[in-house]
């Protein structure tokens, strides 16, 4: 499978961390593209905030039933060995450390793995949904992001500036030019995308970034 | 059984006062109960404390009692759909505090069941800290946000099936907040979609909700059971009547 | 019906407190007498630790359950209407408020409205079991409880001297000879059973009993 | 899916290390899982941490378990059908913690959803308090009991059905702690009465314990199901043993 967009070539690293039957919550945009880079023999379970594990694909039309959503309020199916629960026990799962993994966009994260991925400056009535307590509980958060902006500015800064959604909670950021783990010493990149130099990550990179002896490019 | 807890949705929504404190169960409207949130706009129940998972939509949901005005104070995590709250608060002095989702329906749980309330990790060092929504507070050396219990006059809920003692159950996302909200509340209504069965006829172990918790049970309207996004035309009228008069400047 | 002993004018009496539809927690001993007592159109329900609401009586030999029993690991049934949950759902229904009644016999009881029934002194390692949950979280407490023990000394003491299950908790004493309520000045003689003069309660109690201008008799 | 969670009750008691912590589910021995007890004594596990809601009878539940001497740390509401732990702790230096059943198991689930604890009106002024299993503390004005969350390295629970994925459904009273129990371990062990289902047999709504928090299934040995209360006879022995050992002074 030839990967060209950036979307697709973080989804497929993002893929490639998984194993078989973990528990998982992907959150909305390039962390809902990994399933389809799975090996197909994995049963990967997804779990939705408002009370799933096991969500499905969209149901066809005229099949919905008006009960059963996905955390984005979409009509959606249960995969076969999958459940419901209530609200209470959704975030326990998600409090609790039952995930295997959070992966999630951002709009900005920073080299001691603070995130902020639930709000603007200026926009002080959305609310933070369930966003804080998925990077308080789940075992590993990854952050799948396009490295920056539509500006071109780097999501990978220093110190975030927008409102914080977690601190120090953040383990590997995933772009579309890199691998990136954040450590005690600080955020180290780990492999660069087919036909990326470091020094083209440097260059986009707002955070400042330990670079190993080695740095692989990645198995994608 | 001398009790009987099926009542229609005018004498239930009768039951609610203005000023009362509500939990509404549902998650972006999936859960929530139209047909009593259009009747308590109906009814004209103003100055309501709301707490809920999400401010829904415009037309359904929570987000009907904000657009018609009809809410005082209000509790949730999300309300992206609603973007009538920023004016809401800015201009008409609505109290409003944002909570993580875990932390909402944690909350509910501490008052439905008698804890003292809620120490979590979640929200430590961003706006809920703060704000003062959640008190950092260090208790055996490691420290936590706590937040106080949650309890409410009012619980409304949706329930896919009940019989006469008012045991619930639920279809698949449709339980959410339902399970809490029975327990942290003083009177219980619940919405069901199919019709109420005889005591006896629901699975014991299929019940989310039991009967004793329960205080009244509305059958749904039908125009609601075959079209769960139906929105009653005179509540349409109401949301848009109010939305004006919010654009002209009227205080409510 | 013709009630002659103490037990039955215990049970009795507690029995004109219910109302139908309550949700009732019923202790072991005199308290699973009341239902006995109830007019027949009634529905109490009643909750049992191990995850029931709706016990009801024992099966006929053969038709056991091996997973349905009361909280006593007794052999048990639902009633028609009633149903399970798990233990954090049983025990958020005792502490959170929705017992209507909890009625619990006791060892010792006192004009404060502490209660002591989990333990004797000298039995260290038997646990509390669910007693203090029980006094801690229902609405209204009613200790049932014969008026003294088996060596003749009142049960009604002006302080508990065996390990208490819980502190200014009991609102209601019924025994086979009064009827009594703690309030904020003590502990009240409401009435007395049939037959049974003031006096003879005031001398069969060491708690100090505050006596109102009248006093009915039981309406048993 | 690569993964077969179905294992012999041998293969999957010998995940179990001497020294670990396990709660067990059950409520006077009903929910709990005898034959993977019996095979832990069969197997001589022990120095044992136990948190279960009481401590069964010398033959069923953690009963067997106390009584073949394999319990270093005990911790429960109620044992007042096992005589045996006023010695184990008197002279045999068994740490014992009792706090109410409603304490035990809002410690298991502060500990399996991640919350800092339990706060609790339940055994203040009482010995749950003197003996410091909580403590006594004031937030905002008000005194509550506070209780650590509990966590363990194992879990133990019976369920009625499950399916290959581990999902588990429960028969009345057998749920108690089990949903829970699994929330709140490293390695959580089912045993299954019913034969295991393939995936997609059960309903998604009568699931009480997602399969991605089942480590373990074992399909319960025959002799267990159709005598809830069996016993293993070399278990028996075994219990005679150490029972006989313990009373003639021999110390483990």
């Amino acid at each position: 499978m030839s990967i060209t967009s950036p979307k697709d070539i973080i989804a497929k690293r993002v893929a490639l961390e998984f194993e078989d039957g973990m528990l998982v919550n992907l959150g909305r945009g390039i962390p809902l593209l990994v399933p389809k880079y799975l090996p197909k023999d994995y049963l990967v379970w997804c779990e939705s905030e408002n009370g799933v594990i096991g969500v499905g694909p969209a149901p066809e039309k005229g099949k919905e039933n008006p009960f059963l959503t996905d955390a984005a309020n979409m009509p959606a199916t249960i995969l076969p060995g999958g459940c419901t629960f209530d609200s209470a026990k959704s975030f326990g799962i998600v409090r609790g450390g039952h995930l295997d993994y959070s992966v999630l966009g951002t709009f900005q994260v920073d080299q001691e793995g603070n995130i902020a991925n639930w709000t603007v400056p200026g926009e002080a009535y959305t609310g933070m949904g369930g966003a804080m307590d998925l990077v308080a509980g789940a075992k590993k958060i990854i952050v799948a992001t396009e490295h920056c902006d539509k500006n071109g500015l780097s999501k990978i800064l220093k110190k975030c500036t927008f409102p914080l959604t977690g601190i120090k909670c953040v383990d590997i950021i995933v772009t579309e030019l890199a691998f990136m783990v954040v450590t005690e010493a600080g955020l180290e990149l780990r492999e660069v995308a087919p036909g990326i130099s470091v020094e083209e990550v440097i260059a986009k990179t707002d955070a400042e970034l330990i670079i190993p002896e080695s740095v692989s490019e990645m198995p994608i | 059984m001398l009790l009987n807890k099926i009542m229609s949705t005018k004498e239930a929504v009768s039951k609610i006062k203005d000023g009362s404190s509500i939990i509404i169960s549902g998650f972006c409207g999936i859960g929530s109960p139209d047909d009593v949130i259009d009747e308590i706009i109906e009814q004209g129940i103003k100055d309501l404390t709301i707490i809920a998972n999400d401010g829904g939509t415009p037309i359904t949901g929570v987000g009907k009692l904000l657009y018609a005005g009809r809410v005082k104070k209000f509790l949730c995590s999300w309300c992206a759909f609603t973007p009538i709250v920023a004016r809401l608060v800015e201009e008409n002095g609505m109290e409003m505090e944002f909570n993580p989702q875990g932390t909402v329906v944690e909350r509910i749980r501490a008052g439905g069941c008698g804890l003292g309330g809620v120490l979590t990790k979640t929200g430590l060092g961003t706006v809920v800290e703060e704000k003062g929504w959640g008190k950092r507070i260090k208790i055996e050396g490691e420290e936590w946000l706590y937040h106080t219990p949650l309890r409410s006059d009012v619980a409304l809920i949706e329930a896919y099936q009940a019989d006469e003692a008012g045991n619930l159950v639920f279809n698949r996302t449709q339980l959410n907040y339902a399970e809490l909200a029975s327990m942290a509340a003083t009177l219980v209504i619940a919405s069901v979609v199919k019709p109420i069965s005889k005591i006896g006829e629901l699975d014991p172990d299929h019940i989310r909700v039991p009967g004793a918790l329960v205080d009244i049970l509305v059958q749904q309207d039908e125009r609601y059971v075959e079209q769960p996004k139906y929105l009653n035309p005179t509540i349409l009228d109401a949301i848009k009547k109010a939305n004006q008069e919010f654009k002209a400047g009227v205080q409510r």
